[in-house]
């Protein structure tokens, strides 16, 4: 194409400009000439980031199709995990498979449904059958993704009471300076003071 | 605008303020501003201002305000100089001056900048693009300290609540009172309660042991197998066994 | 350029399909590459009925201005200023940041709310922070959209802007007739009658 081609230049602008495609005679009532130009004009674009296409008799620009993937990107926010999720995550994955009444009952305190999505979400979470009672309440249990996340081999990794004990986890000095800290649950004091 | 002066006299509501009005007039006078005679554009507004009078339009405060002020410029122009009077007639008018020049500079620029190739005008972006997306993924953080710590809130949190005292260095009632019992048998004149404490007791153990042997003494006296004796509030505790 | 260059295709595709002009880095987000190709790109749609132009440090394409003749069919400027609206602009980009007042103090005459109110709806106005000086007045200052509208690379290129600023047009009143009365002649020059 020469680039001194007024009427394909005219004809790019119109083409480009436009919010619809276009048919010949309509490109015709915009630069006023043989519109034949389209098909000179899409093989100068061929190949390139950009096409020039027509379909059903219409003319339009579009982006070339294997360059979909570069149209869109993913972003990733990183979220930390709110108390309630932590805390219900940490009930599955010690008892799992557990329904939601069950972890509701060990948390002692409502589990929200957003609370379950964002951990399944997440990849963490899996629904597990359901439990053979009245009812027949969905369980939930850990995934594979789970394990690699949090750098478990296998649940049996997760350390029992004893060793939580052992590490502290369980002192109602921490649980206490915890509840402080959050101001949200009330702390029954479990053991002694002096 | 070339005319100015004389398209004046019947269009007064076209004007954006004195300052505009005066412009145009200057620009009628076809120099540079910087050349501008201000008597002449003082007598220039004056008079447009008058001729709006006589049409009898309704003539805006702010130019009657004006053309008082331009009306004692011109006299204080004119008249000898009174080095008295500050700022100098001449300071006013280099002012007005350099005002008007602004206004005309600005009035310029933006006539320069509408006529430029503006977007959706005379240049047009793309008519209908295809439009870019992002997806938003969220990438939930925890770690395994979180995990645990949290399985360790909810159990120490929900556990059946036990409490455990801990193993005090307490003497209990019963001790306290098989003590001061076995002890009292022993002693025949009137001894003070600490003597009834263990030899080695001290800190909270022999508080709690003097607490117990106090309610053990008082427990004994009921029963009547002990004696107590204080002569004042305070003052020390004496013990004796009861005289049978 | 080579049409086989698949980041050039990519850049081409990514600028065409957005329906925003964008920064380099919101390009890399896309590409995922060194973006100073726009440059180059630029250079290769030149003399083209579609041209690739950077305005406030974004990229977008358009029409060429000369092809201004081919499009304006039934197309009526829809955002047609006030003088008021004109003089206002002018004043806002060539003095920014500046406060009502100062508009004022140019124009000699009260702003109407509605003039400021219409170069913000415009996308071309936007408030710029408040001077730290008594009653700390909010200060206005264009947008990059309003660079993008009127086809200025930066504000650098605003017509004149060298030549206002040289010959102290942009100063205040009181600095340029401090500059005056410090010695140089032209306050005979305006006293003189004719």
């Amino acid at each position: 194409m020469s680039v001194a081609d007024e009427t394909m230049r005219a004809l790019e602008a119109v083409l480009f400009a436009s919010d619809q495609p276009m048919t010949v005679p309509e490109i015709r009532a915009y630069i006023g000439e043989d519109a034949d130009l389209a098909a000179a004009l899409a093989d100068h674009y061929a190949g390139r980031g950009i096409e020039l296409v027509e379909r059903g008799g219409r003319w339009h620009f579009q982006t070339a199709a294997d360059l979909a993937n570069f149209l869109r990107r993913d972003r990733e926010d990183s979220r930390k995990l709110s108390r309630a999720g932590i805390e219900t995550l940490a009930i599955i994955a010690y008892h799992e498979p557990v329904t939601r009444a069950e972890i509701e009952s060990i948390r002692g305190v409502q589990t929200a449904k957003g609370t379950l999505d964002v951990l399944m979400e997440a990849g963490w979470v899996r629904p597990a059958g359901r439990r053979e009672v009245p009812g027949r309440p969905l369980t939930y249990a850990t995934t594979a993704e789970f394990l690699t996340h949090f750098g478990l081999a296998s649940r049996r990794d997760l350390p029992g009471i004893d060793d939580l004990r052992a590490a502290g986890l369980l002192d109602p000095v921490d649980l206490a300076f915890d509840a402080a800290q959050s101001g949200d649950d009330t702390v029954e004091t479990v053991t002694q003071d002096d | 605008m070339t005319d100015a002066a004389e398209t004046l006299t019947i269009d007064i509501d076209g004007w954006e303020g004195p300052l505009d009005l005066l412009l145009a007039l200057a620009r009628s006078q076809k120099v540079d501003l910087r050349q501008l005679s201000i008597l002449q554009l003082v007598d220039q507004y004056l008079t447009y201002v008058d001729e709006a009078r006589e049409l009898k339009l309704e003539v805006a405060a702010d130019y009657l305000v004006m053309a008082a002020w331009l009306a004692y410029l011109k006299s204080a122009l004119l008249l000898p100089r009174d080095p008295e009077v500050e700022p100098s007639p001449e300071e006013l008018a280099l002012r007005l001056q350099l005002r008007l020049e602004r206004l005309n500079a600005m009035r310029e620029a933006g006539a320069r900048l509408v006529a430029r190739d503006r977007m959706g005008r005379d240049v047009f972006a793309r008519g209908a693009p295809e439009g870019l997306r992002v997806v938003r993924r969220s990438r939930w953080d925890a770690e395994i300290y979180d995990l645990i710590a949290a399985y360790g809130r909810i159990s120490a949190r929900t556990r059946p609540v036990m409490h455990i005292v801990a193993v005090r260095p307490v003497m209990t009632l019963e001790d306290a009172i098989a003590r001061v019992a076995s002890m009292i048998g022993e002693r025949i004149d009137w001894s003070t309660i600490e003597s009834f404490l263990p030899g080695d007791a001290s800190g909270p153990f022999r508080k709690s042991a003097l607490a117990s042997s106090f309610v053990a003494a008082l427990e004994l006296a009921r029963q009547g197998r002990i004696e107590l004796r204080q002569k004042s509030a305070f003052a020390p505790l004496y013990l004796k066994a009861a005289e049978r």
